[in-house]
């Protein structure tokens, strides 16, 4: 009741055409300043659905560098605007208070994570890697085959990442002889 | 076409046994699909709150009926029993009802708008009329009991108000006491509760008969037996039409008088009813003894209470019961088709 | 205002009723079950915009459907229904399934089947329904109408809508609502609006840009179909004939006549079984059309009461 | 498809409101099956006696399009005399050697090609390396000319080959062997065939209930047969294309991060066959065939060249030497169980949870306790990175935290919308996103991570003198970075992917521009074109709404934006559409200089090369595919319904039992797949099968999948709330008949026991689970989702925890779509109680004790090579380290 008096809604009923009040007459200040995410949004990230393979077209809304709004792209010849309930939960995805943003560390014999600044962590891993490489270091095989690999090292992943990422991932291993390196494509 | 298949009987609420017995016996065969045994319609999410209040909105009600009729007619122990009475029930059911707000702060938005439409916004402002008269009363009253002595101070011109206009106002809380006693009627009828809808016809009168009945049953309590021959009567009155208007609304229910047997609700209805003959009888004899118009008018008060809630269980629990929502309809189907304007339909919604 | 009966019951356009003047054409659904894939994207999408919390990590155990109903916290609803036809009832074993549609003699005899020839394995007709449940914004709506504050109100688009920043809680629309649609929210804890009504918008903040609502607009199939009721309408007709001539005479439509007890609804269905397997009403009437007839009793009982107090004094004049 | 590709499925749903009839064929009844005209349920793993009666069906009836056929496929091709068919051998092709369990397949060939080529390779070599991933696309070592009957007379020719291959599979066969009614496979045939074409075409979508099967290639080649035969390839509204199930499974195909290819599907190079750049080359290229695979040798120079820059050059085989050779199985499955004997140091989880994602949970998980350590880059905290708190092994006692060595690095990932990059979808559209916000906290793309990972790397090694590091310093790792936290430019990424002239750093616009000199790079010949003109073609969005319904400018699909495949072959012979109806590309006599092929997408042929062309004499390669050869990939420009190489387990597909299977198999003697690779050991028990006793301990056939509501291993569904609510807990989906054999209650629970494991959930017993009828028996089916794990909103058992290894031996994929298995009601016991219960069940079923049941059931393997066959792989810690 912060307005004015006139204001009021049951002045209002009695001055226009809502009498019984059900309409144009209690409408509330927050009503009427109503505007969708989709319209106050800084600008639109045209964006692919991260689950199935399918490539639904998704439009990211982004205000203050916050994602508000995922939605299906209309133009998309794939999907017609249309989403899943996964891509549907696709701001759920990245806006979850469960995201991990922080780096955790379990040392060996650990019972708990600790905590770990990423740049000391990239540094501890970069180390490990050298060093598996190293002691595993194949020259030749077992029928003095030439084939200079380590197979001390192994990966999984990629069916969720992008193209220029495994092609990096790909080419630094292949570079340093790791060969393990497999994805959900055989899975 | 939609109407032919319910007749085949094919399909059951619920897995399970349970609600096909031979007790059914008084309603028809109960065959009606549901969704799992689902409700439809929603309960109230009202709590104790809501039927305490239609008590206590009651009393608040006839009391300041009694408190008017004794004030004109010079009966001080009753109007004052009345004027006191209505205030503590007012004030109780004001607690009850924010207390039941789901944002308790917001209580003042009730009076934003003026909703024909809305028992509820209609009751609230009967209640904002009412009120303040039967609070005048009620403090009119409370001045009278301050020692003379005391009335002389700063605020001397305020009791001086009071006396002037304690009377006049306990006659418009009078006037106005009948709406707040009726419209709790149309507060649950106007609802898509089964067994609030369906006794839409006798309710207010269910309502309105225990309103006397209880407030009568206050003032027999509350005053000498010499002044309380008009609430006796008043007691007497409502404890009868509400006894015979409930026994009215229950033939008119159908299928939805049903939870008003059943149960927990069951037992609070056989409670109400039997209290309330007890009270009644027991008023017959009241006007000799205060001791006998004390028990009779506890009885009278606590029969009323029974019914408010027991009409308020029953129609929670036809609401959990896609029952009471699907049959009734499937039944008016039958019998009449589906609703199609300018038709109205006999009936619950 | 009483004597207009068109305000409580019968035909009307609601924006206009309601006294909006040049209002846009109604808006509503029209959910074409029949082609319902029970995804559920209509319940994220609606969930995601409407920032409706999550709640209830139970196992329903009622086919897949693990929402239940429409509530606060669920403004869309699949239902899910696994039916067995009549033509291999009584082949069926007769296991407890907890489904909506046993067989007449529907419970006890565990001990058939999964011995002997009579192992189940034979053919059945059988059909999965699927349902996407919503508000059903009523031409005559009893929340709106009994909403004490003016909370719930008719848009311009002839929706019905909950004002946040108004509503109190009273809950009094819960009971009013004829299909068990709306419902004050009780949590979960730290969620917004707790304590307060809520239900489908139909998108309104959306709908004022002209962008279509959020379930509507992530429906994979268009079951859920977003658009002008009048044209909904008759969109809604001829799928229906068009599906009884291709021999599905199962499908009708709910909601979709104007002439019904709720005036028609803005949101409306093809269903293939009768409203009630979906757990629609199947012939609802809204409330407030007998409010009248309720404050004639009510005033007659009030009358009555006062009477019966002057009599009380009277009668004492002895 | 409604069930896991819901807005794919909107095509379906719009084809049958269009008329379209719908038939559905699942072991369950789904969401898709609930918007079937017909559902034919079957029991799991037959589909190759299923699809193998639809083909004789069209044999028989003489249904298929004969014109497509003759011309298109090798139909007419005559095979060698000394092929002997699985009718002849009980199940096995000529050619088998009992004790490798691999063939040797000269007989398998063309008439007159039994010798030839440098392709008769060691079959158990290429079962190791999973050589059919580069084989199917590589196409065949054959002779450019090969002996043809057109009449398809010939009793040797391929079409009567697959008459007489398929003449088992009679509707008879079909229902005794699927459970499924004649009258229902008659219907699914009579609806394939007459809608397939001159006027007609019919698509064939698949997924993994498919390939993940000890017989998934064969189960999409018989597929392939049925389309090709019906000439529903190449044209508008056919195919037979693979529904994948994450976002880049095909960009991570195409530029893989697989143990066995390189970019484009080159081949890593093995260190028997290809000690050379040139021999390398020559076993991609196979001089002398048909077709595009002739410029291998520049496709494999531009990725060295893209790998390792400047060092590159024709003097050094362009580094080919730093390339790191494979010598046999390296798959992931392979990998975990080498975790478990500790032979691997460091593991690297990339956005993969395989602790719920991957067959045999608790294999999985007993590797990674295993590691020296584990690096895990997700969204959330999964079970793969908590496995050593909280795994059910945790639970077993069999990993005590205490005692567990592997350290474990948690480096939280970037989501989608916070970087840049394409995802290649299920239909080869590359599409480009644009980042929306930058990620929170350490969050960091896979981008990021591997470029300043390699950084760092490079820098520790910057100073070695050793041989080994050479690589390393020499390797190409100069991207432009930007922003805060130095992301690497993906755009650059993509650039070097598609490839430029390195003269002028001009993108390459077609991988024909690519030179074998040196003079251009590019790092996956097939994505060339990606960035024509040097525009982002991926980032393309033009409205649907602004274009036809091919929709040619929305991102960019490879090869060379092509948006159907082999669409040569929805002209005829002539050039001409096959009917108005389905033109799609035609030859345009009298477009450009002396007639070009037009139409609605970029043509799958040489723009100018006309329908009468036929090559000279001798020619190969490119200039050897005729007018008329739609098949450009494949060493004679044909389809082909009879693969003479390339396939492990024989040139035409056939009906094996699932490795675990309660019934024998009908047709013949030889049971399952007697090539599959199998890992005996004592933690990959296989229950037992017929011929084999005591497999009625594991009565049950299970087989699993996805809920709509869930992704996969449920990495980035159960920690969304969104989604955990709407199938909050695992369950096991029964029907009627066997909740009331077993004795279980709806919404109660259940456990599924297997020699593996034992997991539970909450029992659903609905009539979409129906017995079926198989070989006069009842067999109950039972389905589980296989979402849950540990971790998450909603916790549950892993349904992968009950699977063993057993691999299609051409892809090395693991058979976890079908398995035996018991089923008791309650919940499964806890701790030790719970590998009681299995070793139980094991003991009873006789495979407790190290007994593996028999491969070979047929023939004279049967007593000796079956039994024991041990796991021939190398032991390659053995190998000498320097």
């Amino acid at each position: 009741m912060s307005r004015s008096f006139l204001g009021w809604p049951v002045l209002r009923q009695l001055r226009g055409s809502d009498p019984l009040g059900r309409g144009p007459a209690v409408r509330s200040k927050a009503t009427e300043s109503l505007a969708p995410r989709t319209a106050t949004a800084d600008r639109v990230a045209r964006s692919v659905c991260p689950y199935c393979a399918v490539g639904c077209g998704q439009r990211v809304f982004v205000k203050d560098e916050k994602v508000v709004q995922i939605e299906g792209d209309q133009d998309s010849p794939i999907s017609r605007g249309r989403l899943c309930p996964k891509g549907s939960a696709s701001k759920n995805l990245v806006t979850s208070d469960l995201r991990q943003t922080t780096v955790r560390y379990r040392r060996p014999y650990g019972t708990e994570w600790e905590d770990l600044d990423l740049p000391t962590a990239m540094e501890m891993i970069a180390d490990r890697l050298v060093k598996a490489r190293n002691d595993t270091w194949q020259e030749l095989d077992e029928k003095d085959r030439r084939v200079r690999r380590t197979l001390g090292v192994a990966s999984l992943g990629g069916a969720t990442l992008d193209n220029e990422e495994n092609y990096l991932i790909k080419k630094l291993f292949t570079a340093m002889g790791a060969i393990q390196i497999e994805n959900q494509a055989r899975i | 076409m939609s109407s032919d298949r319910t007749g085949q009987g094919s399909i059951h609420d619920r897995p399970g046994p349970r609600g096909r017995g031979a007790e059914r016996s008084m309603v028809p065969p109960a065959e009606f699909t549901s969704y799992y045994g689902h409700n439809v319609v929603k309960p109230s999410p009202w709590e104790h709150d809501i039927p305490a209040y239609l008590f206590a909105g009651g009393v608040a009600a006839g009391s300041s009926l009694l408190a008017a009729g004794a004030s004109l007619t010079g009966r001080p122990a009753l109007r004052r029993t009345g004027r006191l009475g209505a205030l503590v029930a007012f004030s109780f059911s004001m607690v009850a009802l924010v207390h039941d707000l789901g944002r308790p702060m917001r209580f003042l938005h009730m009076l934003r708008t003026v909703k024909l439409t809305s028992p509820m916004s209609v009751g609230t402002w009967i209640l904002s009329v009412y009120g303040p008269f039967a609070a005048l009363a009620a403090l009119a009253e409370v001045a009278g009991l301050v020692p003379a002595g005391a009335t002389q101070g700063r605020l001397r011109w305020a009791f001086r108000l009071l006396d002037r206009f304690g009377g006049p106002a306990g006659v418009v809380a009078g006037v106005t006491a009948p709406s707040v006693a009726a419209y709790t009627a149309v507060l649950l009828s106007d609802t898509a509760t089964p067994s609030w809808h369906s006794a839409y016809r006798e309710l207010p009168f269910v309502f309105c008969g225990s309103a006397a009945a209880a407030s009568g049953g206050l003032g027999m309590i509350g005053a000498p037996v010499t002044q309380a021959g008009p609430a006796r009567r008043f007691a007497l009155g409502g404890a009868l039409v509400e006894l015979v208007m409930e026994r009215r609304m229950e033939r008119s229910m159908g299928l939805t008088a049903e939870p008003l047997h059943d149960g927990h609700a069951g037992r609070l209805m056989k409670a109400a009813q039997s209290l309330t003959v007890l009270g009644g009888v027991g008023t017959l004899l009241a006007g000799r003894s205060r001791s006998v118009a004390v028990v009779s008018g506890v009885a009278l008060m606590a029969g009323s209470a029974c019914t408010r809630f027991g009409i308020f269980e029953a129609g929670q629990r036809s609401a959990k019961d896609p029952k009471y929502t699907v049959v009734p309809q499937r039944e008016r189907i039958a019998r009449e088709g589906p609703t199609r304007y300018p038709d109205h339909p006999v009936g619950g919604p | 205002m009483f004597g207009k009966r068109n305000s409580l019951y019968g035909p009307v356009d609601p924006a206009p009723e309601t006294g909006y003047v040049d209002a846009p054409a109604r808006k509503g659904f029209f959910t074409d079950t029949s082609i319902c894939i029970g995804c559920k994207a209509c319940e994220v999408a609606c969930k995601e915009w409407n920032d409706v919390p999550g709640e209830g990590f139970d196992q329903l155990g009622l086919s897949y459907d693990n929402t239940g109903s429409l509530n606060a916290n669920s403004w869309r609803h699949v239902a899910f229904i696994e039916q067995p036809r009549k033509a291999a009832e009584e082949k069926a074993p007769p296991v407890e399934l907890g489904m909506p549609a046993l067989r007449p003699d529907g419970v006890g005899a565990t001990d058939v089947g999964g011995a002997g020839g009579s192992d189940g394995a034979e053919a059945m007709d059988f059909r999965w329904l699927m349902s996407s449940d919503v508000c059903k914004h009523c031409t005559h709506a009893a929340c709106l109408d009994v909403c004490p504050t003016g909370s719930l109100f008719r848009t311009e688009f002839g929706t019905v809508v909950v004002q946040d920043d108004i509503c109190n809680g009273c809950g009094y629309c819960v009971p009013a609502c004829p299909f068990g649609v709306i419902e004050r929210r009780k949590g979960p804890q730290g969620s917004k609006n707790v304590g307060i009504a809520q239900k489908c918008t139909l998108c309104y903040d959306r709908l004022t840009v002209g962008e279509t609502p959020s379930c509507a607009k992530a429906c994979p199939t268009e079951s859920i179909q977003f658009g002008d009721v009048e044209e909904l309408r008759e969109r809604a007709q001829r799928r229906v004939e068009d599906l009884h001539g291709r021999g599905v005479m199962d499908a009708r439509l709910y909601g979709n006549d104007p002439d019904d007890g709720v005036g028609g609804t803005g949101a409306f269905f093809l269903l293939l079984d009768e409203p009630e397997v979906y757990g629609f009403p199947p012939d609802p009437v809204v409330t407030t059309a007998d409010l009248p007839r309720m404050f004639n009793r009510a005033t007659t009982a009030g009358v009555a009461l006062l009477a019966g107090a002057v009599a009380a004094f009277v009668g004492s004049r002895r | 498809m409604a069930e896991a590709h819901p807005v794919g499925f909107q095509w379906v749903m719009e084809a049958k409101s269009r008329g379209a009839k719908v038939i559905h064929v699942d072991p369950r009844f789904t969401r898709t099956s609930a918007h079937a005209d017909t559902f034919v349920p079957l029991r799991v793993g037959t589909d190759i006696a299923f699809l193998g009666g639809v083909i004789n069906y069209v044999l028989q009836n003489e249904l298929d399009f004969r014109e497509y056929v003759v011309a298109y496929t090798n139909a007419p091709t005559i095979v060698s005399e000394q092929f002997r068919d699985t009718d002849d051998l009980d199940g096995l092709f000529s050619g088998f050697d009992p004790e490798t369990r691999t063939y040797e397949t000269a007989s398998w060939q063309y008439d007159s090609q039994e010798n030839d080529g440098a392709q008769r390779e060691d079959h158990e070599m290429q079962r190791e390396t999973a050589s059919a991933l580069q084989h199917e696309t590589h196409g065949l070592s054959i002779d450019s000319e090969v002996r043809r009957d057109e009449t398809l007379q010939h009793p040797n020719c391929v079409y009567q080959v697959l008459k007489r291959h398929f003449a088992r599979y009679t509707p008879e066969m079909v229902a005794l062997t699927c459970g499924v009614s004649e009258e229902d496979f008659l219907e699914v045939c009579k609806a394939w065939t007459e809608n397939s074409g001159r006027e007609r075409t019919t698509a064939l979508v698949y997924s993994v209930g498919w390939t993940q099967h000890s017989v998934g290639v064969q189960y999409i080649r018989t597929g392939a047969i049925l389309q090709l035969l019906l000439g529903n390839l190449g044209r508008p509204g056919g195919g037979i294309m693979a529904l994948r199930g994450h976002a880049s499974i095909q960009g991570s195909t195409d530029i893989p991060t697989l143990f066995n290819i390189l970019p484009g599907y080159l081949p890593m190079p093995n260190a028997e066959q290809h000690t050379t750049l040139q021999e390398w080359v020559d076993a991609v290229r196979h001089p002398g065939a048909k077709g595009f695979w002739a410029n291998a040798g520049a496709y494999g120079v531009n990725l060295l060249k893209a790998y390792w820059g400047d060092a590159a050059t024709s003097e050094n085989d362009f580094c080919f030497d730093y390339v790191p050779k494979i010598t046999g199985d390296h798959g992931t499955y392979r990998t975990v169980l080498d975790m478990i004997d500790g032979k691997v140091k460091g593991y690297f989880l990339l956005g993969q949870n395989p602790a719920v994602g991957s067959a045999h949970g608790r294999a999985q998980r007993l590797g990674m306790a295993n590691l020296d350590w584990l690096v895990v880059r997700d969204l959330f905290e999964i079970e793969s990175a908590t496995f050593w708190k909280n795994s059910p092994e945790v639970e077993t006692g069999e990993i005590v935290p205490e005692e567990c060595r592997t350290e474990v690095f948690l480096m939280p990932a970037a989501s989608h919308v916070e970087k840049e990059g394409t995802f290649t979808q299920t239909q080869r559209v590359l599409q480009w996103r644009e980042k929306a916000v930058e990620p929170p906290g350490d969050c960091r793309s896979e981008l990021w991570f591997f470029y300043h990972l390699g950084r760092m790397v490079r820098e520790r090694l910057a100073a070695s003198t050793e041989e080994k590091d050479r690589p390393i310093q020499d390797l190409a790792w100069d991207y432009p970075v930007h922003g805060e936290h130095d992301e690497p430019s993906a755009d650059a990424v993509l650039r070097e992917i598609n490839g430029y002239e390195i003269a002028t750093g001009r993108p390459l616009s077609l991988f024909t521009e690519m030179k074998d000199d040196g003079s251009t790079l590019g790092g996956c010949w097939i994505y060339t074109g990606v960035y024509k003109d040097g525009v982002n073609q991926a980032a393309r969005r033009k409205s649907r709404h602004e274009q036809d319904y091919v929709a040619a400018e929305w991102g960019w699909a490879w090869p060379a934006n092509r948006r159907i495949l082999y669409n040569r072959a929805s002209a005829d012979p002539d050039g001409k559409p096959w009917s108005d109806r389905k033109a799609y590309i035609w030859w345009d006599p009298d477009a450009g200089e002396s007639g070009e092929w037009t139409g609605q997408d970029v043509p799958d042929f040489e723009r100018t090369k006309p329908p009468s062309y036929r090559p000279p004499e001798g020619a190969d390669g490119v200039a050897g595919i005729a007018g008329d050869d739609p098949f450009i990939m494949q060493g004679d420009g044909k389809g082909s319904l009879y693969v003479p190489q390339g396939l492990i387990d024989g040139p035409l597909p056939t009906h094996y039992e699932p490795v675990e299977s309660p019934f024998r198999n009908p047709l013949y003697g030889q049971q399952a797949n007697p090539t599959r690779k199998e890992y005996e050991r004592d933690e990959n028990r296989m229950n037992p099968s017929p011929p084999e006793e005591h497999s009625e301990v594991f009565p049950y056939v299970f087989t699993t999948s996805r809920l709509t509501e869930h992704h996969t291993a449920g990495g980035m569904s159960r920690y969304v709330e969104h989604l955990a609510e709407l199938q909050p807990e695992m369950f096991v989906e029964v029907s009627p008949a066997l909740a009331a054999q077993v004795g279980l209650e709806h919404n109660g629970w259940c456990h599924v026991v297997t020699a593996r494991s034992a997991v539970e959930g909450r029992v659903h017993i609905t009539d979409r689970l129906r017995p079926l009828r198989v070989e006069g028996r009842t067999v109950h089916q039972v389905w589980l989702p296989y979402h849950w794990g540990s971790g998450g909103i909603v916790t549950g058992d892993s349904a992968n925890d009950l699977f063993g290894i057993s691999l299609d031996p051409n892809v090395l994929i693991q058979e976890s779509k079908v398995g035996t298995c018991d089923v008791r009601p309650g919940r499964r016991p806890r701790g030790q109680a719970m590998r009681d219960l299995v070793a139980d069940h094991s003991a009873r079923a006789g495979v407790a004790s190290g007994a593996y049941p028999l491969v070979v059931t047929t023939g004279p393997g049967a007593a000796s090579g079956g039994k024991s066959d041990g796991d021939p792989t190398p032991d390659p810690s053995s190998g000498e380290t320097t």
